[in-house]
């Protein structure tokens, strides 16, 4: 049971990256994607815990841990550049 | 939140000095040091009160959860559903906490509430601007927020 | 019966990040978009680390799953909220159907000021009546 | 899987190259990008992939228990990650610097040194 | 080093101290003659870089020691001369450093046992001949002048030396006195041909023959001590030793001989008629140069003992009379203040000893008894006559040439001292007696030797004759031989050479409008088109391949990194794009599809942060292939590194401008085929790599020993720190490294900003 | 635009000391499971990152206390430091010498070049990176 | 253990990281400046002597056994190699303590060359071919930060295009590492080698060896891979400009003479075949480019493209012969062109120009600068005695037993065209009259006394020594020479030393 339901996962969250990576390509304005950008990094996050359990492997959870921790400075690096480009 | 801190260092130098790097040591440490804290906090006054939050935070947690799991439905209804049931909008909403812990910690858990987003606080502190998707009850939202709000500070404060 | 639940926490997780993406893709406006990612995606962080901390049903996994967890909730809504405001302030437009805007009028676009409306009282722990605050434009 | 990756790592590099080939000096800073994610993705490939046996001995254990992916492979790389992460920022420099000194970010206007 | 010091304590007496110098060794090589050898004898053996059989052998036989003497008797004088002609000068230690050089550079060549040894002075003799004519080297057509002469003897000297090398191939030796003493029939080697082109490329460039010739009358300018002794006595005089030199060995081919001779009597003529129809005193004397290098040229070519004894004979007589009429030339110059024949006239009752001994030189050149010139200009006639092949040709070519000569002789010692006093631009006195005891000595050598020529016959020339046939001659030497045909032809030159001189005034302006004409098609206009032409292509070149748009430098890169890479694979392997589907699970094809579309986004958005993004979402797909495929730190390390480059190109990015669209479609459509083509190859060579792993990994090592050996369990870690830990300890000095630059680039700036 | 940076801040004080620790940890553990030397420093720096982006380039000096370029330079000098034991002991450079303090009762502190050296790599990386952040920040200001 | 062995590196590193650690103290960096690389020459002299005292001197990183540690590995290329960095090291030192800039002393212009020396002795020594890629990034990002140091506009136009197409080349080694890694699953060059030779159908070596070619020769900067040299050497300060020129190129040199001899060896007919017309052209468009050229340094560097074909002539023809007038070569034109370089900053210094047209009369003025001129510059067209002379001689000779005349014709015409740009250098700047519009002449007369002005002329006047000793006394350069292709042309010398002769 446990293979077929993680090859769903697998499949529900390889659509989920995509679509958020349409959204990326769509824009249209820069937050919409950094929005995708960051949920991009969620569904990473997904993905690793899916293959923590597929492999059995607890160690890939540090993967997650350092994800979880940083991904978002991109979202802060980005929202300080909108901000710094409106300055002028 | 300094003595989450004071907690966890001292955990970890509980594993560094025990030389046993796994996980269940950290715990371990973690909770020994939890104990240590318990009692020095009637001597320092910065770690006031820390033994009684951590009760307060798990209970906070499971009423956060909760809350989470049953707002969630609507969102994902109204994004599968071709029609838009939403009515967003941008309000103000007058603030009880003070401090910039309070704010950051209300901010963030409203952030996290489905159907609510905090966008920006003014410049004196005293409003919070919050997107929401469902303005179709205003008043009903406020309420949500504000026990939301009290629920926060009683751990905080 | 481990497998089961951990089936559920899997897949609900994996629904909840999907539900994220398909509304980042359908909702109108970025203020909505980011409604969906932030939360969706933190709550299928959730479910799949629940998920893993069920199926290996051990201390250390516990803790590092929990982790997760507590560090997603409090990053995201960091970055959701930047995002956000960096998005409303440089003026990215709101959805035809949005029903009411309380900040536009608080923000002076020249001074970079914005205002609460409650300058004027005083700092009271008891709440000031709900209503909108007055407009004084 | 190594055969579709060697298409992807294929078409890494030609957007690698199609982008350094472009006159503009930010483009060709994301080709650079890209071009270090293929070279970087082109070792994973050649030297063998192997799904869930990363490198890593149980504890207690001195030997593993059974196949496992090819470490050393990983090393080069995450050298070459962390060397190219270096150079791309020397050069996001450069192209800054470049940009505020020659005061355009056409390529084509920066020969005048060469003859 | 020490000839400044020395001018300074000896003051303007430093010509005469440093012809010491010279003068003893004069007496040095005299004192060898009695004890010469056949084969000659070694005077100094070092092994210089036996490595390559180069040694430093110098070797004393009859020719050598007939140049070396000629080299050090007139440089005693040249010394002397020089002192007086260039007093007060300046640079003149500098002047003397180089003729010193020169000088010694000069014996280094003509004593050189070793062909790599010889070259090697061939080519410092090159080189100080140009500092010597550059001497006046503010004047620029002095530096074109010098330049020209480098240029032409420098390109022969690497003829020359590829040519010694095939022969010391053929040979087996760089050792002339071996190759000289094997029997060996090197006419019959398959490098013969090129051999000889080779090295006649390279004397025919440093003896100024034609279609070369045109170099020596430019480099008149320098000042006359160096004209009278590099371009008229010595070095030019250098091809015309090697090939004396190389003549036993490789004149048995009928190349070597029929070359020489044509080339020589073209040279002859050349030389004697441009001589003839110039105005200015040394260019006359440097084509008369040319004319007697020339004669001396084609004596070698005809080869035979008669032939050989007329070489030595003219060669000496040569050196003698010219050394002589130049240093009078330079006498002239240096109190009339030109060079012009046509404003100089009776001068001779201003400086009669000048006078006399440019009538004496004059006498010699033109072939009169008694003097030795006389002597040489018969054996010169009697062996032409009796040449083997094309003796009829070249008795008259050899006529013709006489009678020019003879002109020319005119020209020189009576043209400025007979007749209208002329209007010079200085008033003449008589000069120096530091300026004239050398040509006095030289002209009155010449009469001696005509007087006597056995002295010289016996105690030298015989040797240096068989040095050059390689075999021992027997030759008698006299200033009478009777009434014969030579006397005849000598007697018509002399007539025909005294009508010409009469008719000069006459002949000027018509000689000048055809040389004019002529020197448009001439050889010296080839060098011009040479020179010109390299400058075209190089700029050509330049402007093609230089151009400065790195675009197209990086378009030629990939081109032909790919280029070959594909055509080696194709060649060398085959090629095989297979796809197998099943090996990959559904979601790896959704994350390879995610790769794609970011990189092809990333490639083709116009938005700059759409593509930094972009770029950001293939750092989560290329993380996510490491985590799915067992690399956890990779995946770690890429999403960190991934971070923080999207945060760094924000960072810098906001300074920048927009995407713009610059180039031409015609421009993206080239650039795209080629990265498609690259990106093609990559795939095609993953795919051959894929086929072919040959051997197991090491890495089985390193599982084994990780946990037992290094004690540690993260093997990738393990190999980072310990079993390749100098990888990472090269790493983070990348790391600063591209710290500090960043550094500079940004705080330097500023600071510079910050100055006034 | 408005400069509200409040909430950025309040966070910033509370992740910042997670992401150190868990960067310490990373680097502390390395040999063992993922992490070590470089992505222990890259953690270690989006900490720093943060704080920057919360605070400002002269802000993060001062919690910095020394200059990066130095942190860089005792970087390289600890990694460099790593190869005097087996240079003492003349054997090939990078030989690793492992060594077991003895503390209280039967505890031991775990000591080796190779730990040494990661440290080096750690403090190497994060010095570059907080060079790079920092400097640019300051060229906009 | 060959302690030797490691401390051409190691000198260097902690030099850098010293230096960098004394960021403000630039009194210190000096110092240090002049006694690291004074160091650093007698540790290479030391290994010189070692390794032709043993042949081979191997050194497994870590003490962990080859092939799977890294080793170091020094045979007579290789310390020659090194010496020549001790030399060219110490020269730049000196002359930097005169020459640079305050701004770009403050801005770690040692710490900066310390370390690129350290990434070519890296190079030079590494027996593995992934720490090779290490080491030449070492040396690249050096030269990057140096080449951009002072942030002119000029140095920035040339770094963009040394950056780009250097990292492209990088990207390809990097490549090709990670392919020959997985064909034969190693990364120690003499594992790789001995692999190598037992593969029955070496096409895909082939193919492989073809990556390395091109990425080393765009290193080398080799036709048509050279544009980004002439597009930047001239931009930075002159003592960097004398260092890329020595040093940069010629460890592509050495890393195309590493692989070519020991581990490509598999096709030589196609392989060597390719490098011949690549040598060729490299001479040929090399030497045309300069003739272009009017400005000192533009010059200077075009003939390093010109040269860099004289080396690899001698690798392509591959013949015993070959190789030691390409050793030869290598040892020779370091020196020479190091020196050229350093010239024209004395020049610059004394007339505030590098082009020819502003510069003139430093003949007159000062003979001394103008005898160290022609040494070098005669030196690299290969007038003799100077050593370039029987560096191009062994090369033409070495060409004419292979019979390849063609190539051989072209190196000897690209002789006379050295000499010509070289004469035109010299009538220029040192033959004609001071332009008239320098109307300062105190500094070409030396009526200014410079502050360190000895430290511009000991390493000129060293080099030019070296020069000169290298022409006169060349036997033992020469046997030097001899042995290094002799273990060059014997791969299995190299093998045997890094693997034991068990295997
Ligand atoms: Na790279
Ligand atoms: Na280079």
């Amino acid at each position: 049971m446990i293979p077929f339901v993680i090859n769903i996962v697998y499949f529900l969250l390889s659509l989920a990256l995509l679509l958020a990576f349409i959204r990326l390509t769509r824009g249209p304005s820069l937050p919409d994607r950094v929005v995708a950008l960051e949920l991009i990094a969620s569904v990473v996050v997904g993905f690793v815990g899916v293959h923590a359990i597929d492999t059995g492997i607890s160690s890939l959870l540090d993967v997650a841990i350092v994800i979880a921790l940083t991904a978002f400075l991109a979202a802060i690096g980005f929202a300080r550049f909108l901000e710094r480009g409106t300055q002028e | 939140m300094i003595g989450f801190f004071w907690n966890i260092m001292l955990a970890l130098a509980w594993v560094a000095l025990s030389g046993d790097f796994s996980g269940m040591n950290f715990a371990a440490g973690f909770f020994f040091a939890y104990l240590a804290l318990m009692v020095l906090q009637r001597q320092v006054p910065v770690l006031k009160g820390y033994s009684r939050r951590i009760p307060r935070i798990i209970a906070f947690l499971v009423f956060f959860i909760k809350e989470l799991v049953k707002a969630n439905y609507r969102v994902a209804y109204d994004v599968a559903t071709p029609v838009w049931h939403m009515k967003p909008g941008v309000i103000a909403f007058r603030l009880e906490a003070r401090t910039d812990v309070e704010i950051m910690f209300l901010s963030s858990v409203i952030s996290l509430t489905p159907g609510t987003l905090s966008l920006d606080i003014s410049d004196d502190k005293k409003v919070l601007f919050i997107h929401a998707m469902f303005l179709q009850d205003e008043e009903q939202l406020r309420q949500d927020l504000r026990e939301l709000e009290h629920k926060i500070l009683k751990i905080l404060r | 019966m481990t497998d089961i639940i951990v089936s559920i926490l899997l897949l609900a997780g994996a629904g909840f990040m999907l539900l994220a993406a398909v509304g980042i893709v359908r909702l109108p406006d970025l203020p909505t978009r980011m409604h969906a990612s932030t939360k969706a995606g933190a709550m299928g962080a959730m479910f799949t680390m629940a998920g893993v901390a069920f199926f290996f049903a051990d201390g250390v996994v516990l803790a590092r799953a929990f982790a997760i967890v507590v560090f997603i909730l409090i990053t995201s809504p960091i970055a959701a909220h930047v995002i956000g405001r960096a998005g409303y302030f440089i003026g990215t437009p709101l959805w035809s159907g949005t029903i009411k805007d309380e900040l536009r009028d608080n923000y002076d676009s020249q001074t970079h000021t914005l205002r609460s409306g409650y300058e004027d009282s005083p700092e009271s722990a008891t709440p000031p009546p709900e209503t909108t605050p007055e407009k004084n434009n | 899987m190594e055969s579709l990756m060697a298409y992807v790592v294929g078409i890494l590099f030609a957007a690698a190259i199609y982008m350094m080939l472009r006159r503009s000096i930010v483009k060709l800073v994301i080709g650079l990008i890209l071009l270090s994610n293929a070279a970087n993705l082109l070792i994973f490939v050649v030297s063998g992939m192997t799904r869930g046996a990363p490198p890593l001995l149980p504890e207690g254990a001195e030997v593993p228990l059974g196949a496992m992916a090819d470490p050393l492979p990983q090393a080069l790389i995450l050298t070459a990650i962390v060397i190219a992460f270096g150079v791309l920022a020397f050069a996001v420099v450069l192209i800054r610097r470049a940009y505020e000194v020659v005061g355009t970010d056409d390529l084509d206007q920066m020969k005048d040194t060469d003859t | 080093m020490a000839v400044p010091a020395l001018h300074r304590m000896t003051g303007k007496y430093i010509g005469w101290a440093l012809a010491l110098l010279p003068a003893s060794l004069t007496v040095y090589f005299v004192s060898l003659i009695p004890a010469l050898q056949a084969n000659g004898s070694l005077l100094i053996e070092y092994a210089w870089l036996p490595g390559l059989d180069i040694t430093l052998n110098f070797l004393v036989d009859g020719l050598s020691l007939v140049f070396a003497l000629l080299i050090s008797g007139i440089g005693t004088f040249i010394l002397i001369y020089s002192g007086s002609y260039l007093a007060g000068h300046k640079y003149l230690a500098r002047f003397f450093v180089l003729m010193l050089s020169f000088m010694a550079s000069m014996f280094g060549l003509v004593l050189s046992d070793n062909l790599v040894t010889l070259f090697v002075f061939w080519e410092l003799t090159s080189i100080t001949s140009y500092l010597l004519i550059g001497f006046n080297h503010e004047d620029i057509e002095t530096r074109k002048s010098a330049l020209q002469g480098l240029f032409v003897t420098v390109a022969g000297g690497l003829a020359l030396m590829a040519g010694l090398i095939l022969l010391a191939i053929m040979s087996g030796s760089y050792s002339l006195s071996e190759i000289l003493s094997s029997n060996m029939a090197l006419h019959e080697h398959a490098f013969y041909t090129a051999a000889v082109i080779c090295i006649l490329a390279g004397t025919f460039t440093k003896s100024a023959q034609v279609p070369f010739h045109f170099w020596l009358p430019n480099a008149m300018a320098a000042p006359t001590p160096v004209s009278a002794f590099l371009h008229s006595a010595t070095m030019v005089k250098a091809g015309i030793y090697l090939m004396a030199r190389l003549n036993p060995s490789l004149g048995q081919g009928e190349l070597w001989s029929q070359a020489l001779m044509l080339f020589g009597a073209a040279t002859m003529l050349t030389g004697a008629y441009l001589a003839f129809s110039s105005t200015g005193i040394k260019k006359v004397l440097a084509y008369s140069t040319i004319m007697a290098l020339g004669t001396l040229t084609m004596l070698i070519g005809v080869g035979t003992e008669l032939a050989l004894t007329a070489f030595i004979c003219f060669l000496v007589a040569h050196s003698l009379y010219k050394g002589a009429l130049f240093m009078v030339a330079g006498a002239l110059d240096h109190e009339t203040g030109t060079k012009d024949i046509t404003v100089m006239g009776g001068l001779r009752k201003a400086m009669p000893i000048t006078a006399a001994i440019a009538c004496l030189a004059a006498l010699s050149q033109a072939g009169l008894p008694p003097l030795f010139g006389f002597i040489a200009k018969e054996l010169l006639f009697e062996s032409l006559l009796e040449s083997p092949i094309w003796s009829a040709g070249l008795t008259i070519a050899t006529v013709l040439a006489a009678m020019l000569l003879v002109g020319v002789a005119g020209l020189v010692a009576i043209k400025p001292f007979f007749g209208k006093s002329g209007n010079t631009p200085k008033s003449p006195h008589e000069a120096p007696f530091g300026i004239l005891i050398g040509p006095a000595v030289l002209s009155v050598t010449a009469l001696v030797f005509g007087l006597v020529p056995f002295l010289p016959e016996v105690a030298l020339l015989q040797a240096a004759i068989g040095s050059v046939n390689g075999a021992a001659v027997e030759t008698n030497l006299a200033l009478w031989h009777g009434v014969n045909k030579p006397l005849m032809l000598s007697v018509v030159s002399l007539l025909l050479g005294w009508g010409l001189l009469a008719s000069w005034n006459r002949l000027r302006s018509p000689l000048n409008a055809i040389n004019t004409s002529a020197a448009r098609f001439g050889p010296e206009a080839g060098y011009f088109k040479f020179m010109e032409g390299i400058t075209i292509i190089a700029t050509w070149q330049t402007r093609v391949l230089q151009n400065g748009v790195l675009g197209l430098y990086l378009l030629i890169l990939v081109a032909v990194t790919f280029g070959l890479t594909g055509y080696t694979l194709l060649t060398k392997h085959g090629i095989n794009l297979t796809l197998d589907l099943a090996d990959s699970h559904f979601y790896e094809w959704g994350i390879a599809l995610l790769l794609v579309a970011a990189a092809a986004f990333s490639s083709t958005t116009h938005s700059r942060l759409g593509s930094v993004a972009s770029v950001g979402v293939l750092g989560f797909g290329v993380a996510l292939t490491f985590i799915l495929f067992s690399a956890p730190d990779l995946g770690i390390t890429q999403l960190l590194v991934e971070t923080l480059t999207v945060i760094l190109l924000v960072l810098v990015l906001f300074k920048l401008p927009e995407f713009g669209n610059l180039s031409s479609p015609f421009e993206r459509y080239r650039d795209l085929t080629v990265a498609i083509f690259a990106g093609l190859v990559m795939t095609l060579v993953i795919l051959a790599a894929l086929d072919v792993q040959y051997f197991e990994s090491i890495s089985s090592y390193y599982i084994e020993n990780s946990a037992t050996l290094a004690y540690g369990r993260n093997i990738v870690n393990v190999i980072l720190v310990d079993f390749r830990a100098l990888d990472t300890l090269g790493e983070i000095f990348v790391l600063s490294l591209a710290a500090l630059g960043v550094l500079s680039m940004i705080k330097l700036k500023a600071e510079d900003q910050h100055k006034p | 635009m408005k400069t509200n940076t409040l909430i950025l801040h309040t966070a910033a004080l509370f992740i910042m000391p997670l992401q150190l620790m868990f960067s310490l940890f990373l680097l502390l553990r390395g040999h063992d499971e993922p992490g070590g030397g470089f992505i222990g420093g890259l953690v270690a720096a989006s900490a720093f990152v943060l704080y920057a982006f919360a605070f400002g380039s002269t802000a993060t000096r001062r919690i910095l206390r020394v200059d990066p370029r130095d942190l860089l330079s005792a970087g390289l000098l600890f990694a460099l430091a790593s190869t005097l034991p087996a240079f003492l002991a003349g054997q090939p450079m990078l030989t690793a010498h492992w060594w077991e303090l003895p503390l209280l009762g039967d505890t031991y502190l775990k000591l080796s070049t190779v730990l040494i050296f990661d440290i080096g790599v750690y403090a190497a990386v994060l010095g570059t990176i907080m060079t790079f952040v920092i400097n640019l920040m300051e060229s906009e200001e | 253990m060959n302690l030797e062995l490691a401390l051409p590196i190691l000198i260097p590193l902690t030099a850098g990281a010293v230096s960098i650690a004394l960021w403000r103290s630039i009194r210190y960096q000096r110092i240090i400046a002049v006694l690291a690389t004074a160091l650093l020459l007698a540790a290479s002299v030391w290994l010189l002597r070692s390794t032709i005292d043993q042949g081979f001197l191997v050194m497994e990183m870590g003490s962990w056994p080859a092939p799977f540690s890294i080793v170091f590995v020094s045979d007579l290329l290789s310390a020659i190699m090194i010496v020549l960095t001790g030399i060219i090291g110490l020269a730049i030192a000196i002359y930097s303590l005169a020459s640079t800039p305050k701004g770009h002393e403050k801005f770690g212009y040692y710490p900066l060359m310390h370390l690129l020396l350290a990434g070519v002795a890296g190079s030079f020594l590494t027996g593995d071919i992934f720490n090779l890629f290490v080491w030449f990034e070492v040396m690249l990002l050096a030269s990057f930060a140096l080449l951009t140091l002072g942030g002119e506009r000029a140095q920035m136009e040339g770094a963009i295009k040394y950056v780009t197409l250097n990292l492209f080349s990088s990207a390809i080694f990097l490549s090709a590492v990670g392919l020959l890694y997985g064909t034969v699953g190693t990364l120690n060059m003499a594992d790789i080698a001995q692999k190598v030779a037992t593969i029955e159908d070496p096409g895909m070596v082939t193919v492989i060896s073809m990556m390395f070619m091109v990425s080393f020769g765009i290193k080398a900067a080799a036709f048509p891979l050279f544009f980004w040299l002439p597009a930047s050497y001239h931009t930075p300060q002159v003592a960097v400009s004398a260092l890329f020129a020595g040093l940069l190129t010629k460890v592509g040199v050495y890393a195309l003479y590493r692989v070519f001899t020991l581990i490509f060896t598999q096709d030589v007919d196609y392989t060597h075949t390719i490098l011949l017309w690549a040598a060729a052209l490299t001479m040929l468009t090399g030497v045309l480019g300069a003739a272009a050229q009017f400005e000192f340094r533009r010059i200077l560097s075009f003939h390093i493209v010109s040269q860099i074909g004289y080396m690899l002539l001698g690798l392509a023809l591959f013949t015993p012969l070959a190789i030691i007038g390409g050793v030869f070569y290598i040892m020779h034109h370091i020196i020479v062109k190091t020196n050229l370089f350093l010239i024209s900053g004395i020049t610059y210094r004394l007339l505030g120009s590098y082009d020819l047209k502003d510069l003139g009369g430093v003949y007159k003025e000062r003979p001394l600068l103008a005898l160290l001129f022609l040494i070098p510059a005669l030196s690299l067209a290969g007038i003799p005695p100077l050593s370039g002379f029987f560096a191009k001689f062994v090369v033409i000779r070495a060409g004419l037993e292979a019979e390849a005349y063609v190539v051989t014709g072209i190196a000897l015409l690209v002789g006379l065209l050295t000499l010509y740009s070289m004469i035109k250098i010299w009538a220029e700047v040192f033959w004609k009259k001071t332009p008239e519009h320098v109307t300062d002449l105190r500094r070409l007369r030396g009526e200014v006394k410079e502050k360190h002005n000895w430290a511009y002329f000991v390493p000129v006047i060293g080099l030019a020594a070296c020069t000169v000793f290298i022409g006169l006394n060349g036997q033992p350069i020469y046997e030097l020479a001899e042995m290094a292709a002799h273990q060059l042309l014997n791969p299995q010398l190299y093998i045997e030393a890094v693997l034991g002769a068990q295997r």
